[in-house]
């Protein structure tokens, strides 16, 4: 991925720059780390200050964020929603139990780790993360997307053989979607690099 | 204002083989045998002034291959709390249900038929709530262990900080048990 | 409800003049509280490595991981604790449970990553950054998870046990047993330190969960005189112990006491899990009948040799019973512990002095090996001007006579000379004679060593105390004074070092510093040395290293049937006796079985295969059982379960076969941690990957009642091509013997895999 | 042309029943809504905008608490117990603690009493702010969350101080309290007591007298009295139709007997009605925040139990109940004599009314309104699934 970063014309550079600049967040609390999203949107810590708002429909939304665990049945509508999301999109993993399962290590209902699922940009620690971390996160982000690195949601199309594959063991079978990642793919001309 | 004794002499009066005991304050326990529920779900309700059933519990009693149901009754005005306990086999498990009488009966029998496996005549809406996407058995009963289909099914990570050098990464999840056993 | 007015709008004019609410982060910072649960930092000088951190990690959020540049020590393990942030919660219990109080938590929480590596951290005390943080959630002395203070355990006070040889320590009732045994955080730091490395925390668990016959069973596995230990071991563990490191350790030998007092010795035989195997027509002498003598018999009997022990004294025991007084070791206790080994067929001919009624030339033509352990019990004198008088005993001679009952002479005022245990044992004996025989007690003890680095042990230095000796340590002998002809007194001068820079034993004196300590009789227990006259000619052929004989890591001496152990080669205490009678047992047992050991790889091999058949055979087996082909099939499932119900416990067939075929299944012992095993059942648990299908199962008919057979078939076939290979073997000559009583029945099974494959 | 004109015109003029077109149709909102309470769904059947049949779908957080509690030692489950229900994570600790208690028969110190009652107190008052500010996003008023989030953020930094966790607090444990109050701390709880307090009047003129709110909450999704008896509704919800039913006084735990506090009811039991019920118990909450910091006696906070990696709690069972924000908020815990717990059932305030009780009250209000409904019953979706 990273040759791809040298050739970035003088104009993704503008754009990169810019689009970091306002960024949606899907309001959307999966899981118990959402309780900490209301003081990051509302009064006491503003994420508005960096261009972020929460918007409620995945079509016009830029991140998407796992706030802690993904039971199995969240994670069907996890990814039906991701997969409408409009890259560039960028997942954040809030908390201990996006990397390896948390405190629901041996739950038969959770899955054990996001990136098995969907490729994630930023992972945030905490148990759950406080609204300071959040907001150091999405400047992170910002940060990153100017550089031109949250790259990302690339990766979905690369290796979404290897998604697939990973989602359907969890489901116990494929998933319509109703979404054509493949057809996606030709639309940001990405090639498939095996994973 | 009642107090626990007037409620067990009562219960012991309308029941004679129930065995009733003071557990703590504002608490009686009165195990019953299993067809005398039904009836006393009603009396209480009707003539003993317990308006509020608090819970159903069910406890998996695997040793003794039984089930047992836990029927919690609330009085407003004697401020007393009953548990009616019952036993029923615990293999293909079926019991009567007493939503007709009891409107919050219908969550918590419909979760005991998700977590247990108890079928409960006579509640019509007993398909499956939470466990929606779950194909394996009822999981709340004990000889389901969830750590072991944990690390069966789902993929843990396998660390390569830098400061663990090459030779040796941490094992997955089934090594070493959270508790010593 | 304000009433409406057209300037209601105004009223929001108040909030003009407040600072507005937000934080701007990261340009500005609320301050953390001071005990906020934050990153992890600990302190790697103070972590011991003993793992409570990682027992108690509700979400096996911490291993313990080998840590470069940490080595195993006393009392510290050579791993160290390493959190994943991929579980943790930040609960800070393991800071509340830390045995050291190393683990304390930071108050910075920000740490945002794209690699998840870089959340699987070792924490040090830099923190997770290398960046210096305020001090978070730290341990508190009120809530504290360790119980820190031992269970008082019940004692004769001074005045009671001054006159009498009773035993001091009554021992645990359940309930004390149990409150103590439930303050072990089984971290196994004691288990590393105990030189016959003890499974300390499992029968310290089996205490608590009041399964004595377990407790006994982890005991016996490695210590065979446990009731001995349980009252006189020197405890290393207990110094090991992590409770130790803030509060006071675990009182493990008390609950060795607790659990062997509650067996009958008429149970003790099912404690030993081990199966005494059949006689193997060799036999071992032992010479001496002390802690090493007798474990060394426990463990060669248990391996099918005939042991027969040489004792001197008129009973077995040597220090145990000669050397320590009764208030200490009751006689019958250590009764208990021999009589249980002479159970096992060891024979001991007591009052037979090797060198005198037997000599070691004729041991070793009767023996195929012998094994001398015969410690130290020579009292050594200090050769101050008039210790040659008559007056002046050594200790170990007047503690063996008091065992034995005999009369000795007991004046009113008594002099010891010595700082150890024997010191401490020898005077107080000493001064319950003085209280039995003249109603007041006398004695006086001085040592080299001043009082903080006196070597015997604290507790017996403070019992002495409470029963009225009086002590002068630091002061050297210098000269026994006599007056016509009787002992009147013991001159002494200060002594100003007893070792110097380097740690060798040269004691300096300031000699003006006189000071006579009367006492009509002086006894000298500075130390013991080995009377080792009865190797004889022996002696010549045999090397030294030092005063000590040479010997390889089982003990062997240059003499490869000559073997060592006890006192005379590691000493000091009945555990390290216990400790190298064990490892001597195995050295004898690899010297005696040389011509065994390569007849037992082949043996190995066909184990695997007869186990990996087993093992695959009733995994298909069972999967043709549930798989939708012939589950259904009632006639299918009961020829397959008659078959499952013919191999159970196949594995277990052969290996009592190889046993009754004489060949020793060695104890699996585990000395050290690390193993010794000459045919080892660990190969039962590791199974090779299953070989594959054999062409067989191909060709076999289509038909519907041939699906169903392919069912089988599928899983069967391979169990069938490994049963093949096996009998094979059975043509391989020098293994017929294995498989003579064993023929028939492979037959059977053959027959029943044709009649299910249907070939 | 004229023929479509002519339909219109006649769908003007005929009555809606007659128009036999109009049929039953399903809608689903959530589990990723704006209007719903976490993630949660639900499957409406509308005739129209009014709905006919209501059915919620939970299981969207389900963890499998009560299995996972089974597998930890008992001292090890006071971390996970809190996680239970996010607003007002305290009553579970509480009752997790008191249960094992209960059970054990374990003596807490006074001190850890009162120090319980202010934590369960605080954390009442945190998780009325929160559903404020959720109630008043689902009428479009967002000021209202910025001000109520805002100051339940200063309630989180009592916690942090107190606790050493700003959200999960993991600070009570069967025998008492994990730690005591930080110097200055009794100092910092009226402050910021004082200032709510100061703050009720500003909520008052924004959202509560606020005719849009007035308008919008009114008259819709009632309860009566004997509805909500028979459906088995707890807390908030029983009181705005009149019952003065309250454990802290009914079922009374702690040192709540010592204490003088009101029980605010009201009797219309409609939206409204339940969200002047939970604003009038702030006032009673702060209430009992200042006589605890003023009274609290002193002395240590825990009763020393066993090294938990090996502590049996005997064997018994106990059903311990606590008034949390959402209602009654019940643990049933049976132990075996063993290490960990044989079977915790947590019974969550919304078992009834976020699920069965939110279905039928549903029926017949229209699509707009359903947030409405929801939010006043103050439902939390990981109470239900567990």
């Amino acid at each position: 991925m990273s040759e791809k970063l040298t050739q970035r014309t003088a104009w993704n550079r503008v754009l990169d720059k810019l689009s970091g600049r306002s960024l949606w967040m899907l309001h959307y609390c999966t899981g118990c780390g959402a309780i900490e999203l209301p003081p990051t949107m509302t009064g006491r810590f503003d994420m508005e200050r960096f261009g972020i708002h929460p918007m409620v429909t995945p079509r016009q939304a830029d991140i998407l964020l796992i706030t802690g665990y993904l039971s199995v049945k969240t994670l069907k509508r996890v990814i039906l929603t991701y997969e409408q999301m409009q890259s560039p999109k960028w997942v954040v993993g809030f908390g201990s139990c996006t990397i390896n399962g948390g405190m629901y290590w041996n739950s038969y209902a959770t899955v054990k780790s996001l990136d098995q699922y969907m490729p994630v940009e930023l992972y945030i620690a905490g148990c759950m993360p406080r609204p300071e971390a959040i907001i150091s996160s999405f400047n992170e982000l910002i940060d990153r997307i100017g550089r031109g690195e949250a790259n990302s949601w690339k990766d979905y199309y690369e290796n979404y053989d290897f998604y697939r594959k990973n989602q359907e063991h969890v489901f116990g079978g494929p998933i319509n979607t109703r979404t054509d990642v493949k057809s996606d793919k030709e639309t940001f001309r990405i090639q498939s690099a095996g994973k | 204002m009642t107090n626990e004794q007037d409620i067990i002499n009562r219960i012991e009066a309308a029941y004679p083989d129930a065995v009733c005991k003071k557990k703590q304050e504002r608490r009686v326990e009165a195990c019953l045998p299993p067809d005398r529920l039904f009836d006393f779900a009603g009396r209480m309700q009707s003539h003993w002034n317990f308006p509020h059933l608090s819970a159903i519990s069910c406890v998996d009693w695997i040793n003794e291959g039984e089930f047992e149901l836990v029927y919690h009754f609330w009085s407003y005005e004697e401020k007393i709390l009953v548990s009616a306990k019952i036993r029923i086999p615990r293999e293909e498990a079926r019991f009567i249900s007493i939503t007709e009488l009891w409107q919050p009966a219908k969550f918590f029998e419909r979760d005991i038929h998700e977590m247990f496996g108890v079928v409960f005549e006579g509640n019509d809406d007993l398909e499956k709530y939470i466990l929606t996407e779950w194909e394996g058995p009822p999981p709340m009963r004990k000889d389901f262990v969830t750590r072991d289909f944990a690390n069966r099914f789902y993929h843990f990570k396998e660390y390569e900080a830098e400061w663990m050098g090459p030779q040796q990464n941490p094992q997955a999840a089934d090594v070493q048990g959270g508790s010593n056993e | 409800m304000k009433k409406w007015s057209i300037l209601r709008p105004f009223d929001s004019l108040k909030f003009i003049g407040q600072k507005p609410v937000t934080i701007r982060v990261p340009f500005e910072s609320k301050p953390t509280a001071e005990r906020y649960r934050g990153f992890h930092i600990n302190d790697l000088e103070k972590c011991i490595g003993c793992g409570t951190c990682a027992e108690i990690c509700d979400n096996d959020a911490i291993r313990m991981v080998p840590m470069a540049g940490v080595e195993k020590e006393t009392g510290k393990s050579d791993k160290r604790p390493a959190i994943d942030y991929g579980r943790c919660c930040w609960c800070g219990l393991c800071v509340d449970i830390c045995t050291t109080n190393s683990l304390g938590m930071t108050q910075e929480y920000i740490h945002i990553d794209p690699d998840v590596n870089t959340f699987y951290i070792l924490p040090d005390m830099e923190g997770i950054h290398k960046t210096e943080y305020p001090q978070g959630y730290t341990a508190d002395e009120e809530v504290n998870f360790l119980d820190l203070e031992r269970v008082p355990m019940k004692e004769l006070q001074a005045e009671e046990r001054k006159d009498s040889f009773i035993e001091i320590v009554k021992g645990f009732s359940k309930e004390e047993a149990q409150k103590e045994a439930s303050r072990c955080v089984a971290c196994g730091l004691c288990t590393d330190t105990c030189p016959a490395h003890m499974n300390i925390p499992e029968y310290i668990d089996a205490v608590w969960r009041d399964d004595i016959e377990e407790a006994g069973r982890q005991i016996y596995k490695n210590n065979p005189l446990p009731d001995v230990c349980g009252r006189i071991c020197t405890h290393n563990c207990e110094t090991a112990c992590s409770i130790g490191n803030r509060g006071e350790p675990i009182s493990i030998r008390w609950l060795k006491r607790y659990a062997m007092d509650a067996i009958p010795v008429g149970d003790y035989r099912s404690l030993v899990d081990q199966k005494v195997v059949k006689p193997l027509g060799k036999n071992i002498a032992v010479v001496g009948g002390g802690s090493s003598g007798l474990s060394a018999g426990y463990y060669l009997a248990l391996m099918g040799y005939g042991v027969t022990i040489y004792e001197a004294y008129p009973e077995a025991g040597g220090m145990m019973r000669y050397g320590i007084p009764e208030y200490r070791l009751p006689y019958d206790v250590l009764d208990k512990d021999i009589r249980f080994i002479e159970e096992l067929g060891v024979t001991i001919k007591t009052g037979t002095r090797v060198g005198e009624d037997v000599s070691l030339d004729r041991l070793h033509e009767e023996n195929d090996a012998v094994l001398i352990a015969t410690g130290f019990h020579e009292g050594r004198s200090t050769r101050t001007p008039g210790t040659d008088h008559e007056n002046v005993y050594q200790a170990v001679d007047l503690l063996a006579k008091i065992t034995m009952g005999e009369e000795i002479r007991v004046d009113e005022k008594i002099v010891v000379i010595g700082g150890g245990n024997v010191a401490m044992d020898i005077a107080r004996s000493l001064g319950r004679k003085q209280m039995q025989k003249y109603g007041k007690l006398d004695v006086t003890v001085t040592s080299l060593e001043s009082r903080d680095i006196m070597p015997a042990d604290e507790e017996e230095i403070l019992e002495s105390q409470e029963e009225g000796l009086a002590f002068y340590p630091g002061r050297g002998p210098s000269e026994v004074r006599t007056a016509d002809g009787k002992v009147t007194g013991l001159k002494t001068v200060k002594c100003t070092r007893v070792f110097d820079e380097n740690g060798r034993f040269s004691p300096q004196f300031d000699e003006s510093d006189v000071m006579v300590l009367e006492g009509s009789m002086v006894i000298e227990a500075i130390g013991q040395a080995p009377d080792m006259a009865y190797l004889g000619e022996f002696s010549e052929q045999l090397e030294y290293d030092g005063r000590r004989l040479k010997v390889d890591e089982y003990f062997q001496t240059s003499l490869e049937w000559l073997f060592v152990s006890g006192d005379i080669i590691k000493g000091p205490d009945v555990i390290n006796g216990i400790a190298t009678g064990h490892q001597a047992a195995f050295g004898i047992d690899r010297y005696l079985q040389k011509a065994a050991q390569d007849e037992l790889e082949t043996i190995d091999q066909v184990m695997e295969l007869v186990v990996d058949f087993e093992e695959r055979s009733t995994s298909y087996v069972e999967k043709a059982l549930s798989s939708g082909s012939c589950g259904t099939d009632t006639g299918c499932r009961r020829m397959l379960a008659r078959f499952l119900e013919r191999k159970k416990g196949f594995a277990g067939r052969i290996r009592d076969a190889l046993s009754e075929r004489n060949l020793r299944i060695h104890l699996r012992q585990e000395l050290g941690r690390e193993q010794h095993r000459y045919f080892d059942f660990a190969l039962l648990d590791n199974l090779p990957e299953a070989a594959e299908l054999p062409d067989k199962a191909a060709e076999l008919p289509e038909s519907a009642e041939g699906t169903r057979q392919k069912g089988i078939s599928e899983h069967l076939s391979a169990g069938y091509r490994l049963y093949n290979d096996l009998l094979r073997l059975t043509a391989n000559k020098e293994l017929e013997f294995l498989f003579e009583s064993l023929r028939d029945e492979y037959h059977e099974q053959l027959r029943i895999m044709q009649d299910l494959l249907g070939i | 042309m004229s023929e479509v004109l002519e339909r219109i015109n006649r769908s003007f003029d005929e009555p809606e029943d007659e128009h036999d077109e109009v049929r039953e149709y399903t809608l689903f909102i959530g589990p990723n809504h704006p209007g719903i309470e976490g993630n949660f769904a639900l499957k409406l059947s509308l005739e129209g905008d009014t709905i006919v049949r209501a059915k919620t779908d939970g299981g969207y957080l389900h963890r499998g608490f009560e299995k996972l509690m089974e597998e930890r030692l008992f001292m090890q489950n006071i971390a996970i117990v809190c996680r239970i229900c996010v607003p007002d994570p305290d009553p579970n600790e509480e009752n997790y603690a008191r249960a094992v208690e209960a059970i054990a028969g374990i003596e807490v110190p006074e001190r850890a009493k009162w120090i319980r009652v202010l934590v369960l107190e605080l954390s009442r008052i945190a998780s009325h702010l929160f559903t404020f500010g959720g109630h008043a996003g689902t009428i479009g008023l967002y000021t209202m969350p910025n001000w109520s989030i805002a100051d339940r953020d200063r309630i989180l930094d009592l916690f942090e101080e107190l606790t050493g966790g700003r959200v999960y607090h993991i600070y009570n444990m069967p025998g008492g309290v994990r730690r005591d109050f930080p110097d200055g701390f009794e100092r910092r709880v009226h402050e910021v007591m004082d200032y709510i307090e100061s703050r009720l009047p500003d909520y008052d003129d924004l959202f509560f007298n606020n005719a849009i709110l007035r308008k919008r909450a009114e008259g819709i999704g009632v309860l009566t009295s004997d509805q909500a008896i028979r459906w088995g509704a707890t807390g908030p919800n029983l009181r705005a139709v009149g019952i003065p039913a309250d454990l802290r006084r009914d079922d009374t735990y702690e040192v709540y007997d010592k204490l003088e506090f009101d029980i605010p009811t009201l009797t219309g039991g409609d939206a409204l009605d339940r969200l002047l019920v939970r604003r009038k118990e702030i006032e009673e909450s702060i209430r009992i925040v200042r006589q605890v910091v003023d009274n609290i006696p002193s002395g240590k906070v825990w009763n020393k139990q066993p090294n938990p990696l090996k502590w049996r709690v005997p064997a018994g069972d106990a059903y311990v109940r606590t008034e949390s924000s959402k209602g009654e908020y019940a643990y049933y815990m049976v132990s075996d004599g063993g290490q960990r717990p044989y079977r915790v059932h947590v019974r969550g305030a919304s078992t009834t009314h976020g699920v069965h009780i939110l279905e039928n009250l549903l029926v017949g209000t229209r699509i707009e309104d359903a947030s409405q409904v929801m939010f006043s019953l103050d439902a939390c979706p990981p109470e239900v699934d567990r």
